[in-house]
């Protein structure tokens, strides 16, 4: 017996449990407004959350999927992408998304059951968020095939869920970022759940980081309550997708500090006191401890944070909520470039109807 | 005896066939401990366990090809798809090999699987929950395609379904899901797999509908009675095989029809029924068959899909088109 | 000019588009050396290069997938599927992603993507080589069809397909890759993508089909010819959107109709033509319209194919039915 | 920066390239019969694809893909397979199959363009081939699955190729293997080849074997030349599999020597020499070299041989050509348990179709 092929997986930390930095602070991270900009990005974070779920318990919201617990993971990977990179999200992204210049507002438009949320401004090239679990990463490597073809120098950051990883469409893109040598970075958001169905029963590796070797490409798992190593490890991954099209996937680990969704009751099935257990590792007491440490923040500074996150977030739930309705042919409108005169009848047909449900 | 809702009737036709027949294994996500996000298959992994009531890692394709390989052992596998937007990458499978196997086997092996999905809008879902494309697998020789409209209606055909040698697609329509309950015997008494139900006799109209539909299809027969109109309404249940020959003896007798589903119209079930009335019945029909459907366009999110919906008023609107046709 | 085959067509028409327009780019299984299995892409390597060439690992959901990120960019992906029975495992990001892309972003991101499929049977290959599951996608808002049936009509739709901004499924009748040669001028003329081609006037009966069938029926037309009746035989070539209007305007002008086509009969693309006639011409239908399909039944392999496939004498005997009908 | 998991791939052969026996016979191999017998088969398998392909040329076959310089593969596989094991083959086996008790005129059935070539005998419980490529796994898993719902004490083989491992159904039938733990061996007959496209343009995976660690399961690689390595690996990973519930994935490594299917014409694509060189590789002389050296075959034995497995072929290929032919109607017998009545007319139809076309 020979070895014809070995790997290993590493892990990166750099603000540990209890809030002590190991090493100096990374190059993209050591500015201390970055520090502390990721910091009121998180509490923004939080507080948004918690009005989303309020909203949506009071019949103001569809069903919404909480990011209590992720929020270092999103906000750190949006701090990581430059502007003209392209990002294609899963649906509990809100933190990269705000840093992508989609309104607040048209999140709570899109969970409220409006496509204009996708809209974002005109010339993003983003994708929106996709429903069809695992569905992305191809979008991802797609795009990344076009910007290479292009010969730009841009990279693609495209996400997922630990539950997303047992999706063959994972694989399958992971497969071809390898083969073609794509510029492009994926990240599972690793939260330890799908619905119901723990990380454990989703795949016998013992990381998800490791299902990069399958790809011939390079696998990492970084600590997703560290907002930190989360900025400098996407960056670093960035940085090397669009420099040397060396795709890399990152798996980001945290805690799903919420039901899987407002329509869901973890009580059904997550067993006590992990929730807890994992909320010692929470991203946001350990950033403000740390900030604190270095005589960055103090409790002035988070009670002015908090209001005016508060006042923001308020200001955001207004506009959702008075944004006027869509008009019933809008569901054709944007069906193809140019309506095929034969759905015209229909339309037609559907503007009559609306006519007369309310007239 | 207590009513039940259809959702709760599923669960009671699962639990008495697990009872009966070890065979029959349930899988997909979240179907253990969560009991399905509808909760259809909920109380089956405390009384079955967790070797016949499977939690599946989270993959469409591996849920039909697992259950496809399971079924080829003598298995009975009932896989669920969490909602019918995420039927499409299971869609291979499903065509390629389960409505395959006996035939590519000349009956040596057989593939006795249900696939079981929550199917249609109405529930104020994102996008992909709101699916109703039934079409594209009553295209599909050797399979089945099954949808239960009421409680006593989802007991029967799911245990007909799980005791039928072939695959099977269930549809389960999620806005019935707890609309109207009733009285379910859990006598184990299958129902029929090729006979539409005659759901109100009548004899001026025939209104031919299947799955959520038949909620506003019955609406707008109480409103036509009440305006003296006798209309006939055929819940056809079973889309494939399907039995076209209750249709055009309801046809022949009342001379009109109105076809109403949910699903887009274009290439839509509807566009069947009417094509072999059309060639079989154009002889006794007093006025073109009306389809009252879908919009060929993608469900709208939440905030619109009422108006994607058809209602009451359109199928009366048909129905008056089809009475005074001349 | 040297007259060309259907495949030849098609390698003209990409040929011509990707000199024309650098953001055409193929990507598919063996496009590249080996000039893809029945030799589409030949040559296109070597003038184009392999960045705008792309042979891709071994799976469609892959190639769908990439396909609409690409296209997203603006680049204008030409995927190839090695044959229609191979397409199913992409149908997920065809019908959840490629047709709703638009529309999911109120037009701010789109996906002008072709589709291309070898199609049918009727070429002695193994099984899945021969499907014909045009209706499955004809049912998906968002989508296109597009079936050509010429050496011509293949150069000048699959011009539009690449043109269109949106996602295109183009189906290539195998068993006409190189059936009949024709002259087609090098001229970058697309063909209009919603409009039925009328091959034959004709004033007694109208043949509706489309795809390899269009060879059967324009034998059949001439048959009919002899024995004193005239057809005027329609090729619908775009499945969606499909005019129903110059198909409905034939038929007020003959009064009587047989449609042809080579896939399973139940929710084939024929019931929708059918049930749209029946709706809105039955007025002038002097006879019942009827279907000349593919049984439904899978398409047996290469010994039998050739009986699943419609002929020309069952075409006949529709039109016999549908003249003598009373 | 730790390391989290680790990973090796190991490399196995018996039988060196100068049939130089590397180490004692492995157990499952020892007996001399066995030997001589995996030869024989081997032999039995070219004379048969040589003849299979003349067939073809000959308009008496359908499409066939030859299974030149892969006899050790699947002679190799099936030695390893117990009587009662389940066996999942792609289109490219026919040296598993025959040891499975199918006959080589059914596999020109099938190939003959017969759905009865599928029928094997009553009690098989193995599939047929599968055409589209990659979707066999997934049933192996599924069988494998009931196999231990019951506790029964057998296991799956499910083979594919190259290009298959590509595909999302492959990974996703690895994972569940590994997830549940399922009686399973996964067999990826490497040739280099998925029609055109070189194995190195599929994955930047410098193994396929390592596609396992994507799932947390074992990965090795085999020489695919090596008659005795595979059928000792192989039998190694099912005792595994029956034993252990440890699913593992074996990468055989050959090359394809011939078209990938008489529609083929590798020329067009396949680098000169490369097909020679392999050449020097290949299992059948490899292996003769070696029975002759430790005296257990010789020139006589050899002509008998061929002059036996020719006549068997001979006589295997009048059966196929005196096969009469299925019924019309044989395409609705079999299309459910019970046809539905609705599709009784069609059927009649059919016959009617067949009386009119040779009345
Ligand atoms: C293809 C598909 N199957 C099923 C679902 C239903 N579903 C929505 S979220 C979810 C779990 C996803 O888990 P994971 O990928 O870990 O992401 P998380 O929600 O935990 O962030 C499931 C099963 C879906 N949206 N898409
Ligand atoms: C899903 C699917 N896509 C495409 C094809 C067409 N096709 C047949 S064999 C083949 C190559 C397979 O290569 P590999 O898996 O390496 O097996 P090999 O034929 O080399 O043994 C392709 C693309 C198919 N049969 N199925
Ligand atoms: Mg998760
Ligand atoms: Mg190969």
């Amino acid at each position: 017996m020979n070895v014809v092929a070995k790997f290993e997986i590493p892990y990166y930390q750099c603000l540990d449990e209890s809030s002590i930095l190991h090493g100096n602070l990374p190059d993209s991270v050591k500015d201390t407004k970055q520090l502390v900009k990721l910091y009121r990005l998180m509490v923004l974070l939080r507080i948004f959350d918690t009005k989303a779920i309020a909203l949506q318990r009071t019949g103001k919201l569809g069903t919404y999927p909480s990011t209590r617990g992720q929020e270092a993971v999103f906000v750190g990977m949006g701090a990581a992408l430059a502007n003209d990179d392209v990002f294609v999200p899963y649906y509990r992204d809100v933190g990269t998304l705000i840093q992508r210049g989609v309104k607040l507002s048209d999140i709570l438009l899109y969970w409220g059951g409006d496509e204009r949320g996708n809209c974002y401004h005109k010339d993003s090239e983003d994708f929106p968020y996709s429903v069809p679990v695992g569905s992305q990463p191809l979008h991802g490597a797609g795009i990344a095939t076009a910007l290479k073809i292009r010969g730009e120098k841009r990279a693609v950051l495209v996400t997922c869920g630990d539950g997303a990883s047992s999706q063959g469409d994972f694989y399958e893109a992971l497969n071809v970022a390898g083969a073609w040598k794509l510029p492009i970075v994926f990240v599972v958001s690793n939260n330890q759940w799908a619905i119901s169905v723990p990380r454990s029963a989703q795949s016998a590796s013992q990381t998800i980081a490791q299902k990069a070797v399958a790809a011939g490409i390079e696998g990492e798992q970084v600590d997703g309550n560290d907002v930190i190593a989360v900025c400098d490890r996407v960056t670093l991954a960035l940085k090397k997708a669009r420099e040397k099209n060396e795709p890399v996937l990152l798996e980001i680990l945290s805690y799903r500090q919420s039901d899987h969704t407002t329509a869901d009751d973890a009580s059904r099935y997550e067993p006590q006191g992990i929730r807890e257990k994992e909320w010692l590792k929470e991203p946001i007491g350990r950033m403000r401890k740390y900030l604190e440490a270095a005589k960055l923040w103090d409790e002035e500074k988070e009670k002015a944070l908090q209001a005016e996150c508060s006042v923001d977030v308020e200001g955001v739930v207004k506009e959702y909520l008075n944004t006027p309705p869509q008009s019933p042919e809008s569901m054709f409108d944007s069906l193809y470039a140019k309506l095929p005169d034969i759905y015209l009848e229909q339309r037609e047909q559907l503007i009559q109807k609306e006519i007369v449900a309310h007239g | 005896m207590a009513d039940i809702t259809l959702v709760e009737a599923i669960t009671q036709a699962l639990a008495y066939e697990m009872r009966k027949d070890k065979d029959v294994v349930i899988l997909g996500e979240d179907v253990g401990k969560d009991g399905g996000v509808f909760r259809a298959t909920l109380g089956l992994l405390n009384e079955f366990g967790p070797e016949r009531v499977r939690d599946t890692p989270l993959a469409e394709s591996m849920i039909a090809g697992l259950a496809i390989g399971m079924a080829a052992q003598g298995l009975k596998p009932v896989a669920e798809f969490q909602f019918m937007g995420f039927i499409y990458p299971a869609y291979d499978q499903i065509v390629n090999h389960a409505a395959r196997i006996r035939n590519r086997t000349r009956g040596r092996l057989s593939c006795p699987v249900v696939f079981r999905t929550p199917y249609g809008a109405g529930i104020h879902a994102p996008e992909h929950h709101s699916e109703s494309t039934e079409a594209i697998f009553a295209h599909i020789p050797g399979l089945r395609v099954v949808v239960p409209s009421s409680p006593a209606r989802a007991y029967g055909l799911l245990l007909a379904s799980i005791r039928d040698p072939d695959p099977v697609i269930f549809l389960e329509p999620s806005r019935l899901y707890r609309w109207a309950k009733q009285e379910v015997p859990d006598d184990g008494k299958a129902l029929p797999l090729d006979v539409c139900f005659t759901l109100r006799v009548g004899t001026d109209v025939t209104l031919v509908t299947w799955g959520a539909m038949v909620k506003e299809t019955l609406a707008a027969a109480d409103t036509l009675a009440k305006q003296g109109i006798s209309a006939e309404v055929i819940d056809v249940a079973t889309i494939k095989p399907l039995d076209i020959e209750t249709i055009l003896a309801s046809v022949e007798k009342t001379g009109r029809c109105v076809i109403i589903h949910e699903a887009a119209r274009s290439c839509g079930v509807g566009a069947d029924i009417s094509a072999q009335i059309a060639e079989r019945g154009l002889m006794f029909l007093q006025a073109p068959v009306q389809r009252v459907t879908g919009y060929d366009t993608i469900v709208p999110y939440a905030r619109l899909e009422k108006l994607y919906i058809p209602n009451e008023k359109q199928i009366l609107a048909a129905v008056t088109n089809v009475m005074e046709f001349a």
